[in-house]
């Protein structure tokens, strides 16, 4: 029983470190591609404007042709920029939760869906641990996912409450809901999402909790709860 | 146009990037470069003592980042004019940066000309950021 | 009881979709970046090769120019292919396990280390199905991460043998070893290292098994065990 035990702790460690090393992995590769190959890319078209500045003979086909490089320059660094803001949202990173949450909404907003996004809070630039940040962020992704993916709502709902001891985040979805005990049930071993489940991990990851309701006809609510203070530490990282 | 003389002080981590602006400026009469350096912390030890009329800070750099270099100045020197150069275009950054006091947003990529421009408006009071700045997906 | 198995068939269910959710995204992001970025800058580079060559004035300066661009253009095509490279080899994908040993090997040889590496085999282009080569793959680099970490080790040996219901494969460095058992009594508890528990886990996904042998002065050994045939899909993935 004892051994059983350890084994449950370690198997819990595994998986918080390779959560923890999978978004070190993110972050790594998306710094290099924005500092890196971003960087030279800029480099690029400055030094080729000055290229074709200096020519002296202004030739038609040689404006054309450095036209067309610089602009095939832009496409090529917005690809990059796609690439890496996917895998790690900087404005999280240099502006906090609150803020990234509205980029989300206005990304939402831009998009060709249905669905609003309504953000509230009551501090707009306070700032947690960068982990704890992070794995909140993730949540509300993985929560908007299934809502896109399950719930054919029009309205989500992310509000963010900083109290002293804790943080509480409440989302909702006004979609179609779903019967949470037949999930619990079972339902996930036979192929099912483990998408809620991986909420569950982040939750405790952060030493807070999760509570889901929902039923039938009645939309979704999540209710995540993280104490401030006492932040779960992360163990280890590898590497 | 009639460009007004302003003097400037450069920071950004990758080297070849920052000699590559600081050999286009040598072609902007106007300007006059006062310091660059790899990062805020270092730039702001060379000019602090006297600054000058823009700073010109790359977004993303070790030590010292942009966003806490301008909210260094700003914080000290409320006047200060800021102009944050990066490769990002995030709006929400941009909306804040500017919302904190920041006087200008440019994409790394934008034309010299454009530059050019941006570094007058905030010269002559105004504020600028790229036109090419949207919403990325 | 029953419960409690219910969660532990859970938990490994979650960890092996984190785990395979990460190879996806570095694959995908490998791709993108080598497809769509790497394509591009070819084309960039095509395109600069062509307007250096059409400016009628040959003026020193401009080929000098002309010439430092395509330079920085070659650097930051190799920052883009070293990124996708790390995140997911193209060679293993392309050419299967023993191959991308091999190019293991090579790397290291040319790195200033001081260990070398010997691959061996029975046949040289047989191909598995491509979770476990890759998982194969990543248990190598775990354990020769290992290697350079802790061994001081001057050689190590990958052994790979493809039999008709097995494949066998042995890692076996000549470094400082170390005392196993202690490990096992709960080591890793206290901050230590979770790489070899990953080693077992992923041996796991394959339905395959790990044996390790070390003791102090006697490097380590390694020996993975993987059916063929009946290896173990994963059972799902997010996203
Ligand atoms: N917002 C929602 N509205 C309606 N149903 C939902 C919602 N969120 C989850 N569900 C239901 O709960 C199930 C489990 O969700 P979960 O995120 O765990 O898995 P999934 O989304 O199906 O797969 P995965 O997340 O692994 O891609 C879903 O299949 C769906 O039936
Ligand atoms: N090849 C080796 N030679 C000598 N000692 C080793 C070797 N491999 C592992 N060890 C010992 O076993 C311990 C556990 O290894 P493990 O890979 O689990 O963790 P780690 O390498 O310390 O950390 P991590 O892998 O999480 O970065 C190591 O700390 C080291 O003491
Ligand atoms: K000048
Ligand atoms: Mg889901
Ligand atoms: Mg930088
Ligand atoms: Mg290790």
């Amino acid at each position: 029983e004892h051994l059983r035990e350890l084994q449950d702790v370690k198997q819990q460690q595994l998986l918080e470190v390779t959560l923890q090393t999978q978004e070190d992995e993110r972050r790594r590769v998306a710094r290099d591609l924005h500092d890196e190959v971003g960087a030279m890319l800029a480099l690029i078209k400055l030094n080729l404007y000055q290229l074709v500045n200096n020519v002296e003979v202004k030739d038609e086909g040689l404006l054309t042709a450095g036209y067309n490089i610089k602009q095939q320059l832009d496409d090529v660094l917005s690809s990059v920029r796609r690439i890496s803001h996917d895998l790690m949202p900087v404005v999280l990173e240099k502006m906090g939760l609150v803020q990234s949450l509205e980029a989300l909404r206005r990304t939402l907003a831009s998009g060709s869906n249905q669905l609003e996004m309504i953000v509230k809070y009551n501090e707009k630039n306070r700032r947690l641990n960068p982990k704890n940040e992070l794995l909140l962020y993730r949540m509300v992704q993985e929560l908007l996912n299934n809502t896109l993916k399950h719930a054919e709502a029009t309205q989500v709902t992310v509000e963010l409450l900083f109290e002293s001891e804790n943080i509480l985040l409440v989302y909702t979805d006004n979609g179609k809901g779903f019967n949470l005990h037949t999930l619990q049930e079972g339902e996930n071993l036979q192929g099912g999402g483990l998408g809620i489940m991986s909420l569950q991990s982040r939750a405790a990851l952060m030493g807070g909790h999760i509570t889901l309701t929902s039923s039938p006809g009645a939309g979704i609510r999540a209710e995540i709860n993280v104490p401030v203070m006492h932040a779960k530490k992360l163990a280890h990282t590898t590497n | 146009m009639n460009y007004q003389p302003l003097t400037l002080a450069i920071a950004d981590d990758h080297i070849l990037f920052r000699k590559g602006v600081l050999e286009l400026l040598k072609g902007f009469s106007e300007i006059t470069l006062v310091a660059d350096a790899s990062n805020g912390a270092e730039l702001l030890e060379l000019v602090e003592s006297n600054l000058p009329d823009i700073f010109m800070l790359d977004l993303e750099m070790p030590e010292m980042d942009g966003v806490d270099t301008s909210r260094y100045l700003l914080s000290k020197y409320p006047h200060v004019k800021i102009l944050i150069m990066s490769t990002y275009g995030d709006e929400a950054l941009v909306d804040n940066l500017l919302e904190e006091g920041v006087k200008g947003y440019l994409l790394k990529n934008s034309e010299p000309d454009e530059l050019r421009q941006a570094l007058q408006a905030l010269k002559a009071g105004k504020s600028y950021y790229s036109s090419a700045i949207k919403i990325e997906v």
